[in-house]
């Protein structure tokens, strides 16, 4: 019987003005990222409500990743820096709570940067594989 | 006290300073006072109360109140101006319509230890010396008034009033070690498996009956969230430990950088779950990672969540073991 | 009457559960009595009563009722119900017992409520009699005797043991089934513990709440009373009172999208709650005082009117002690009753 | 009688728009016919699944063998799902819910006299259809129907070809507001029922419509001669299990959803006033 590999599922907000630009300089540089990931388009990564991360993780979701400009480029000018704030504070919370750290994540990717969006998807998604499926932070009812 | 406040309450009454009082009210027993508004002298002479188990922290009616016709007078022990203060920097209550008497407060009682103790069938509770003579069916019993303290008074954050009209008693100051963060500490201590057989034994008692929600002097939505049919997440559900855990995380973010640490929440909760641990988790980081802030303290400082540098720390950098 | 020796409670719960489920009060990790499931090493907590009612193993907080599958314009509707499992309530109170009665007459009237019928009938309750009631206690206001609860079994402590009375067939056929555990005794150990209880609850500062200014056929005089603005007035509009309430009854409909599939849900819900009666066409209890109203009216007013002047309260006293404001049912009788005929 | 709360899955097969705001959904069995059958003035849960559930007063009458009707005004949650769709969609309904008018007993062999304002005709259609079928069991019919403006009267082509053509029928239309191309009355429903002349001896009136309407109706009906004996209406409340269980509905001793939503005017002055 072969074994199948276990693929976590990803979900990652990215900033219309850098990274998701940053996953089309991926895409086109021909640098490849897990098809695992699903990438859902904010207009800032300071749009993401903990509310958002908390849903994916109800809906299935085994890691979250948020992908905003480098602190200082927010097209908002300031977005990001709000939401580093935010998430600083949510992620320790949900530590706190006993579910792992390392689910969750950050990164600045800027439009430049597809190889960096490609890198972090794949060393992302790695670590989540690492883990195993979500299970501190799972809603039975959403699951087949 | 209870006749300090009463006299004063009367004098402001009768010379149209307020026309109305925002008290306590007697109750069945000598521990369970509602809070009341009162509007007459006579009203006030027959029900009025104070003592140690006037627990409730009263600035959150004043939402309502400090909005009716004419001004209202509020009794406000040293952590519910706090609470007053965040509401009035967050423009939920009008200053102009409630004269704050600050009464002096070295802690409140919990009935609930007095239970915990084993007292049953109370039908008295003598109140003097630092003591109570707990009057009961069973028989009589002395506890130091100590022993009964509520949980949030032994690590009271302040005996200062941050706002006032006049006081009843002394002021006090700001407690320097008063050891709130020691139980967070201790579970930041523990391994992620510990902390999360913690929460989930706690948590899991969650009923959703809201009442830390609504007590909860912070929480000052016209709709909450978790109320709106169209925010997706306005399930009533109580179930599948997912609803309690998205619940609590997210209420305690809402008030993240806005809660004063008062410990309603705790104290309401049917179930006994220490939420008031999510709410100083929250203040503790904001401490640690972005200053000393302490909400409700100053009306004009910029809240953590509402303001940024440009060398914070990094999200995944984590914060406990 | 049979009676147990203490030594042999716990022969008699592993005889119980190694044929179903027992479920017995257990103090839970801060100290206060919920109902878990035995197995062996579990203990029986001595408190008075829960912090929740018994009202769970019957009416649970959510439960699920049906499931949708969507497809196109196509909708399959799948019926979920699982046959139920014989079980059995130990402990409980008289109060809780007597609760029972009144969620019957809700909900095995007709149309009967299939999923509470489902489970009424698979579980035998067994009751405790009380020894060391509380303040809050006002179950003899309702004319329950808390030292002879109802139920399928009527279990007293006695001093050195256990006695039992089996009060219906699920009962007796309990009894037979664990008959090798008990003795033969007669009455009089429980008449003295009876006779002592007694005494206490007529000591409890609650033992003189009549049901006096409410009642059956009352519906104008009390709903018009100006009280209830005051009464009302410091209400957060939480629903603690009726989450801990073992006679509230009231529930939600809810849908829940679960990725693959719509799960319809019940689950409690609260007078007390702002979007109870809420409409999009409009708001017929606007503020807290209507919806304050309703809850206490229901109880002392509404429910007495359909089902032969039964009140729908027990005296359990949990609202008395878990209310964020201290208001309660016992206040809201009290003043009611002063001056009733204004 | 056992409930589940398990509803039937039905297919709306025909649509039709009445006013700018109402549709009517004709639903049937997916293997043809009718879902359950019914008595005039109850009611049926709707519901789409993942959207809500809602309950819908049943406008066609029992004696048609065919299908259901519902008309829903858009306005909340599900009414503005049910709007969005195409024919050929299922949805579920469960019922029938509630107390019907009393077509066979008390209304039998009476005049009636119909009052309605706006989507308030449609639990009267069922009955008003129901006595154009049984004519012979009942005397002359009143209809005093009024709405915003010509555009908002429903069901407004039945009302003219069959309603006002039906024998010893007397259609009565009003709207708000003068409008071109309108040449009937206008004016508010309360006023006109004043003009057009009842009688209430053995006679019963039917009313259904907005708050304010009832409001001002019921005592210039009161003032022509009716007793309030003589009067019924339906009222409308949240619901949720249409089974007297849910709480919701709760208006003194009474649950609308089962001892209504059809009331005697008589009857609603024993229940508190907060409806």
């Amino acid at each position: 019987m072969p074994v199948t590999e276990y693929k976590p599922k990803i979900v990652a907000f990215c900033c219309n003005w850098c990274s998701y630009a940053g996953a089309d300089g991926a895409g086109s540089a021909r640098l490849s990222y897990p098809a695992e990931v699903k990438v859902i388009r904010v207009p800032c990564s300071c749009r993401v409500n903990p509310m958002f991360i908390l849903r994916a993780f109800q809906r299935g979701a085994d890691g979250v990743i948020i992908a905003g400009c480098h602190p200082g480029d927010c097209h908002y000018t300031s977005g990001n820096y709000f939401t580093r704030r935010r998430m600083t504070l949510l992620f320790s919370m949900l530590d706190y709570l006993g579910i792992e750290r390392e689910r969750t994540r950050v990164e600045w990717i800027s439009a430049a940067e597809g190889a960096k969006f490609s890198k972090t998807m794949n060393e992302f998604c790695a670590t989540v594989a690492a883990l195993g499926e979500n299970k501190r932070l799972e809603d039975l009812r959403c699951k087949k | 006290m209870q006749e300090m406040m009463e006299k004063r309450a009367l004098e402001l009454l009768a010379d149209g300073t307020v026309n109305r009082v925002l008290g306590w009210s007697v109750g069945e027993f000598p521990y369970d006072m509602t809070p009341a508004v009162f509007r007459s002298a006579e009203d006030l002479k027959d029900r009025f109360v104070y003592n140690d188990f006037c627990g409730a922290n009263l600035s959150k009616y004043l939402i309502k109140e400090s909005k009716g016709e004419g001004k209202i007078l509020v009794f406000l022990k040293p952590c519910d101006t706090y609470s007053f203060n965040q509401l009035i920097a967050e423009h939920r209550i009008k200053r102009e319509n409630v004269y704050v008497i600050g009464i002096e407060c070295y802690g409140k009682a919990d009935v609930e230890k007095l239970k915990a103790m084993g007292l049953s069938g109370i039908t008295g509770i003598q109140m003097k010396n630092g003591e109570y003579v707990v009057e009961t069916v069973y028989g009589n019993k002395t506890v130091k008034a100590s022993d009964a303290t509520a949980e949030r008074c032994l690590s009271c954050k302040s005996k200062k009033h941050v706002v006032f009209d006049e006081l009843i008693g002394e002021d006090g100051d700001v407690v320097e070690d008063c050891n709130r963060f020691d139980m967070v500490e201790k579970l930041e201590a523990m391994t992620p498996d510990e902390r999360f057989a913690f929460w989930r034994g706690e948590l899991s008692r969650c009923i959703r009956c809201n009442a830390c929600r609504n007590v909860c002097p912070a929480c000052s939505c016209e709709q909450c969230v978790f109320d709106n049919p169209n925010s997706g997440v306005a399930q009533k559900a109580a179930v599948n430990s997912f609803e309690e855990n998205m619940f609590h995380i997210i209420r305690a973010f809402h008030v993240a950088g806005r809660c004063t640490d008062c410990g309603e929440c705790s104290r309401v909760c049917p179930q006994h779950i220490p939420l008031h641990l999510l709410n100083r988790k929250f203040i503790k980081d904001m401490n640690e990672f972005y200053g000393e802030y302490q909400a409700g303290a100053d009306p004009d400082a910029r809240p953590p969540l509402g303001t940024y540098t440009k060398g914070d720390r990094e999200p995944n950098e984590g914060g406990n073991k | 009457m049979k009676k147990l020796s203490l030594a042999k409670l716990y022969d008699f719960f592993a005889a119980i559960a190694a044929k179903e489920a027992l479920y017995l009060p257990v103090n839970n990790e801060v100290g206060k009595a919920e109902y878990k499931r035995w197995s062996e090493g579990v203990e029986l907590s001595h408190q008075l009563n829960t912090l929740r009612s018994a009202k769970d193993f019957f009416f649970p907080q959510t439960e699920n009722l049906m499931e949708f599958k969507m497809e196109g314009k196509k909708i399959d509707i799948i019926d979920t119900r699982e046959a139920c499992d014989d079980f059995v309530i130990f402990g409980v109170r008289a109060c809780d017992a007597a609760s029972f009665d009144i969620l019957d007459r809700v909900y095995l009237v007709d149309p009967v409520d299939s999923y509470y019928k489902n489970r009424r009938e698979h579980g035998t309750v067994i009751t405790h009699a009380c020894g060391k009631p509380a303040e809050t206690c006002f179950c003899g206001t309702f004319g329950i005797d808390a030292a002879d609860p109802k139920g399928d079994i009527t279990v007293w402590d006695v001093e050195d043991g256990y006695v039992f009375r089996a009060n219906t067939e699920k009962g007796e056929k309990l009894m037979a089934a664990t008959a090798d555990l008990f003795e033969d005794t007669d009455d009089k150990a429980v008449k003295a513990e009876q006779d002592k209880v007694r005494e206490i609850l007529a000591k409890m500062p609650l033992a003189d709440l009549t049901t006096e200014g409410v009642g059956a056929g009352l519906t104008k005089e009390v709903f018009d009373r100006p009280e209830w603005a005051s009464l009302s007035e410091s209400c957060l509009g939480c629903g603690t009172c009726t989450f801990v309430c073992p006679t509230c009854q009231c529930y939600d409909i809810r849908d829940f999208d679960t990725g693959h599939g719509i799960q319809r849900f019940r689950c409690w819900d609260s007078c007390m709650y702002s979007d109870f009666t809420k409409m999009s066409a409009g708001q017929p209890r606007p503020t807290q005082l209507e919806r304050f109203r309703q809850r206490f009216m229901h109880k002392l007013v509404y429910f007495p009117d359909n089902n032969d002047g039964v009140f729908g309260c027990v005296g359990c006293g949990r609202c008395l002690s878990r209310c964020p404001i201290s208001m309660n049912i016992v206040k809201v009788m009290k003043t009611l009753a002063k001056g009733g005929n204004k | 009688m056992e409930e589940t709360l398990i509803p039937y899955a039905g297919i709306v097969t025909k649509i039709t728009g009445q006013t700018p705001d109402v549709k009517t959904f004709r639903v049937e069995a997916p293997e043809g016919g009718k879902l359950f059958e019914h008595k005039p003035g109850q009611c049926a849960m709707l519901s789409v699944p993942g959207v809500s559930e809602a309950m819908i007063s049943i406008t066609s009458s029992p004696t048609n063998k065919e299908y259901m009707e519902f008309s829903v005004k858009k306005c909340g949650c599900l009414s503005g799902w049910l709007h969005g769709m195409d024919e050929g969609q299922m949805i579920t309904v469960r019922g029938p819910y509630g107390r019907p008018f009393p077509v066979d007993d008390e209304l039998a062999g009476k005049n009636l006299v119909f009052v309605a304002g706006g989507i308030g005709l449609a639990p009267l259609r069922s009955v008003i259809n129901y006595v154009r079928d049984n004519r012979d069991k009942y005397g002359r019919v009143d209809i005093i129907y009024g709405s915003r403006s010509k555009d908002d009267l429903v069901y407004y082509d039945e009302i003219v070809s069959e309603w006002m053509n039906t024998p010893d029928f007397h259609v009565h239309l009003t709207i708000d507001r003068e409008q071109e191309g309108w040449d009937g009355h206008v004016g508010f429903v309360p006023n006109y029922i004043e003009e057009v002349g009842l009688n209430p001896i053995n006679t019963c009136a039917l009313m259904c419509g907005p708050p304010i309407m009832i409001k001002f109706s019921l005592p210039n009906l009161l003032k022509v001669g009716f007793d309030k004996t003589q009067i019924y209406t339906t009222m409308e409340l949240r619901m949720k299990c249409g089974i007297g269980k849910c709480g919701r509905c709760n208006i003194g001793n009474k649950y609308v959803c089962k001892d209504g939503p059809v009331f005697r005017f008589d009857q609603l002055d024993e229940l508190p006033g907060e409806y």
